[in-house]
């Protein structure tokens, strides 16, 4: 329990392509669950509100997230030099089901697209850690598939984020296979992470997907279709982060409206999009 | 943290009506959930919560499932919102939440929401039963008369109600009540009728002339009168030029309006005789000694608190040292900018 | 510059009036003094002003010295003006700054302030008749009467006047002619009548409702119509909290304001069918395209010159850049909120 | 003449006590005169409106500033770091007559009161340049009278920032003598820079002030008293500085209000103050 928000102090930060990954020492920091997030501002700032961000990477008090530059909340984080005071407020939000997911690493599909990529690196983490402590894994339970989309090759030099969680996660007795994809196709193959997900779907049961909105639409459709299991981080304007406005607000597959900072960022996708279909074919839509 | 302790040699405690606030920060209305925070970041919260007193959001008659989204927009120096005063109505708010806002270990200020005069006086009225019925009144309550402070003592003493008197679409078409002196004296004087403690009116800044509406509310019985809510205003998406909140219009609130929220303060504080909430920008000591200066008596911090749901509290600290160190008093503050 | 010059193939000119402007960015009053810039700091300004048209500071009919200092602050996203509208009143103005606002390359926009709607028309009249004593009018002009506007097209085409109805302590009291719909149409009117040009009524946003003002001021006979003037605003001295400025209170401008102005502007449009100058926290490009889209055909940049007094002219190649880029006419962005 | 405000450069920023030099280099800067100033706002702003900075030193297009973080825009300006682009419009305003000054340097006092200090650097280096253009100057035509008042010794620190001036200025054969008072006595002698001035005047027929407005006020005093010519560079809260808004008026010696950044910043005693008593008698009041 912390006595205000947390001051943290700049160590670093590391262009990856049009994304920069911003490391912040937060002494007083509570471990974060992989999906959770937490509201950056510099101390020194010209924005009026913090803004949301996933947990990236964490060892102890040392954190890091993946950003991208989209406005002037993000181009001043980006802007941070070694040193530089940030306010931090978090963790917060309800970030994956751990439990149900570590069990059933050897069947999941990770779905990143764009800094959508940017919590997966830590939910990686975990299930390697959470296999710490299980006795044995059955055969293939420790392979993960990890398929990443991009708009172009300059994007996509945030898939190198993930080297260092990749490279534990093997180190770990794990084989994490990740694929990568470009909307124009100047790196790796030409087309959406959807084209991906839908060819390396059969033979696993649970996805894990964080992008744009419409991107996790259709990865829905795909689970759907097939009856998958399906786990969406989603976004949202936010004021407070935290529950107090009600301001990130959207609408769920019942038509009632959920707070993405409380009853998410995560949500399942028979919550968020509607329920999926009885029987796994095997195919996609 | 960097800040002090409160010192104890300078007393910061205000007197609000029948409610005595430890000092004089608390948080605007629909602005700080403090059992979602407690939950979220600290449960410490709930045993010492960062205010003087907790004023929880808008309660309607009736449940609204409020605005659709997008709801929030960032502006230059502040921020629109159009949450459209979403809540469970007023049973579900006195069967779920008025018995954990009455645990508090503060003053409350309830605050409520109507869409015709008339209905100010039924929620007060519903309130006050409740309140009455929660044993809180004092052993000779039984029968009192509503208008009859003294006998309520007990409970006028930790509640309060704020009368959130700026909602659109209200009965009188599309002007809201708070812009319509005789509405607003209607709605206050029909929740007076009703509640017995202090009573606030809560004003809007969209009018020409807030003195009339001032006015009016101190004669419908306001014993004490809020201000500003927020500012009529508009964002338009980047890409399509439409309008970009789902209410197609907001409020505006933070820095931004402050310049504005003191002068109407000021205003109100020349016109009327009765204590002020002054709100509208409030981030720093500087604006909580500003708002007092121009004649608010009991400060609240609205969006600022998104940043930081512990400032009302750090702010209280801050204004400590600050009167220690120009030896002034509270009452050396009060009003000065007049 | 970082600026490309202005895309040849993106048609920015529009019709305001009998005026044509090369493109719709021109200055808001009293934020930019053309003359004084150029000999301060660049002396082509004159030769290439960076607006499609010029508006002057307000003139009235006698010399006034404007308030005492301090009469600036900076504040959240804007800042503070009670600058009191010093000019040297209507008879040097045509004396000594007329002539040479009439050699400009650019058509002009007069602006007066009467502290009564009847001066209005006073100051119409006095500037027709030195306008017309110009020599500007059509040969035929000689006893031409001022409500037929054919025979003098030769000025009207490159001169209009623009109202500013919002000043403080005026005729009717302490609510300004701008809050006032009877007063509205008699300024207007009576300008009208001795107008036979382009007449813009600037609007005030310190109203509940704009609307009736802004009907007020086509019924008078505004040819179009400007706003936002400033939001009336105040700001205490940090260490005394007295008030800083020495009109007490001052006028609020900036980005801070651009959402309420983005309103106001969706809501006049939506009322009259007059072309609009909207102005209000312009800065950027998109606060033009925003601008539009809530109706304005015609944007002003205000205190936003201050930092940057080529901004209109930046914002104009931006503009054409903008459109281009998207394939939009200024057709496609006017009204696209709506 | 510029086409637009133009971009500078951050060359360097180095700290005085409590003040700090700003160093900047602009390309397409005209030469200042001394006591002009010019608006300076970083390209990335978290304030509205620019700030006024008198011109401390000039070689070219590469100017100094000296600045005291008072607020949110001169402590903006001291987080600049090398290569930070910083809007310049200027040089602007009616500097010092330096016709009239060039000709009396061996009468002349320079009182500076903190970073009132600012603008002598570069009136020095002008008067130095003058007498190249003539062929001898008389003795004592070349010793110049430096006096410079400070809350403290930190705010002393500001002083340091003549050096390379006076240097040059000794280089040339001008004698420079500085003499140094604070407030707090934490540092050469104790007391105000008008009490220096006073016990120095005599043998001196001008004065160029600037500082605190109370500080202004009290050199007039000491020179209307002995009929000396003085000139003040006065501050005002500027929005546009280059006489669009109206909004940095003061009122001078005759009630009248004038402009700080068009009329001034440099006024006469008279001007400014009233006028000069008809008699020096040598003492001050
Ligand atoms: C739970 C959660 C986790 C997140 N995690 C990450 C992460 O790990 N990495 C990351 O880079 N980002 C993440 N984001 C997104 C990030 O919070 C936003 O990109 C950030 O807030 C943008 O701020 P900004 O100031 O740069 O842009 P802003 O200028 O504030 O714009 C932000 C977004 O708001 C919308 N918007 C605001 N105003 C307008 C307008 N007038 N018209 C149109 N659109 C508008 C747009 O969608 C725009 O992209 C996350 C968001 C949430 C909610
Ligand atoms: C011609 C000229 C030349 C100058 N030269 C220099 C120079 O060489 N070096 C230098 O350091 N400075 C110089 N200044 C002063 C400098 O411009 C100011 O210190 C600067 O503008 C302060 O900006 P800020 O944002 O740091 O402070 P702000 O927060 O803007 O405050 C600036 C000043 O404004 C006043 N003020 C503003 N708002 C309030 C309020 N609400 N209550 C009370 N006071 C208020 C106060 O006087 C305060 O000190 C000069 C000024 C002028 C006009
Ligand atoms: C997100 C949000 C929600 C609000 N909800 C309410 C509300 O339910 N009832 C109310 O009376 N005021 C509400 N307000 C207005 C605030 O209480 C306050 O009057 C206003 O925000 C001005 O203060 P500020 O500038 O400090 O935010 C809300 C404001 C915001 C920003
Ligand atoms: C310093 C200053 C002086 C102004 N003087 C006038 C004036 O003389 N006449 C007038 O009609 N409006 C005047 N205005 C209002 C502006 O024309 C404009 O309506 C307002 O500033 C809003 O635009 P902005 O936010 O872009 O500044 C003035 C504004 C400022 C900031
Ligand atoms: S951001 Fe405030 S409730 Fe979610
Ligand atoms: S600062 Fe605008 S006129 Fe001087």
């Amino acid at each position: 329990m912390s006595d205000g928000r947390l001051l943290g102090r700049v160590a670093g930060l590391e262009a990856f392509g049009s994304m920069f990954v911003l490391r912040i020492d937060v002494p007083g920091w509570r471990p974060a669950a992989p999906g959770q997030f937490a509201l950056l501002q510099p101390q020194t700032s010209a924005v009026f509100l913090p803004r949301a961000f996933s947990l990236h990477g964490q060892s102890g008090e040392s954190l890091a997230f993946l950003i991208s530059p989209v406005g002037a909340g993000t181009e001043e984080l980006g802007r941070s030099v070694e040193g530089d005071s940030v306010w931090v407020l978090g963790p917060v939000g309800r970030g994956f089901d751990l439990g149900r997911l570590a069990a059933r690493a050897g069947r999941l599909v990770i779905v990143g697209g764009g800094v959508g990529i940017a919590p997966f690196p830590l939910l990686i983490q975990a299930l390697v850690d959470a296999s710490a402590h299980r006795s044995a894994d059955a055969p293939g339970e420790r392979d993960i598939l990890v398929l990443l989309g991009f708009r172009d090759s300059v994007q996509a030099g945030g898939a190198d984020s993930f080297t260092s969680a990749a490279e534990a996660a093997r180190a770990a007795g794990f084989s994490l296979r990740v694929e990568l994809i470009t909307e124009d196709g100047s790196l790796g193959r030409c087309g959406l992470v959807t084209d991906l997900l839908a060819e390396e779907l059969s033979g696993h049961d649970v996805v894990v997907a964080c992008g744009a909105h419409a991107m996790c639409a259709a990865v829905w459709e795909i689970c759907s279709a097939c009856g998958c299991d399906s786990w969406f981080s989603l976004e949202a304007g936010m004021a407070c982060g935290v529950g107090s406005c009600q301001g990130c607000v959207i609408a769920l597959a019942d038509g009632s409206l959920a707070r993405v900072c409380r009853e998410g960022p995560v949500f399942s996708g028979e919550t968020a999009f509607g329920p999926r279909a009885h029987v796994c074919t095997g195919q996609t839509v | 943290m960097v800040v002090p302790p409160v010192d104890a040699s300078v007393d910061l405690s205000v007197q609000l009506g029948p409610i005595r606030l430890a000092h004089p920060l608390i948080n605007a209305s629909g602005t700080f959930d403090l059992f979602e925070v407690a939950d979220a970041v600290d449960g410490g919260l709930l045993r010492e919560p960062p205010v003087a007193a907790y004023v929880p959001k808008t309660v309607t008659l009736e449940p609204r499932r409020g605005n659709e989204p997008p709801r929030i927009v960032e502006t230059a120096g502040g921020m629109l919102n159009s949450i459209g005063l979403p809540n469970k109505g007023v049973e579900a708010f006195i069967a779920e939440d008025l018995p954990r806002l009455l645990s508090l270990p503060r003053p409350v200020i309830l605050n409520v929401g109507g869409f015709s005069p008339a209905e100010y006086g039924l929620l007060a009225a519903r309130l006050r039963r409740a309140l009455e019925a929660a044993g809180l009144g004092s052993p000779s309550a039984s029968g009192s008369s509503a208008t009859s402070t003294g006998v309520q003592a007990s409970w006028t003493s930790r509640v309060g109600l704020e009368l959130n008197i700026s909602c659109p679409n209200v009965h009188s078409g599309c002007i809201s009540i708070g812009t319509d002196p005789v509405e607003t004296r209607a709605a206050v004087k029909g929740a007076r009728d009703e509640w017995p403690g202090l009573l606030v009116a809560k004003l809007t800044p969209n009018i020409g002339d807030i003195r009339p509406i001032a006015l009016a509310a101190a004669e419908g019985g306001a014993s004490a009168i809020s201000l500003v809510n927020t500012f009529k205003g508009l964002a338009l998406d980047r890409v399509s030029l439409r309008p970009y909140l789902g209410g197609v219009t907001g409020g505006l609130s933070g820095p931004a309006i402050k310049p504005l929220a003191l002068r109407l303060c000021y205003e109100v504080a020349e016109t009327v005789d009765l204590p002020l909430i002054g709100m509208g920008g409030v981030v720093e000591v500087q604006d909580v000694l500003d708002m007092m200066a121009c004649g608010a008596s009991v400060v609240a911090v609205g969006a600022a608190g998104f940043r930081d749901p512990w400032l009302p509290a750090t702010l209280a600290r801050q204004l400590a040292v600050r009167l220690r160190d120009r030896g002034w008093t509270l009452a050396d503050v009060l009003r000065r900018a007049h």
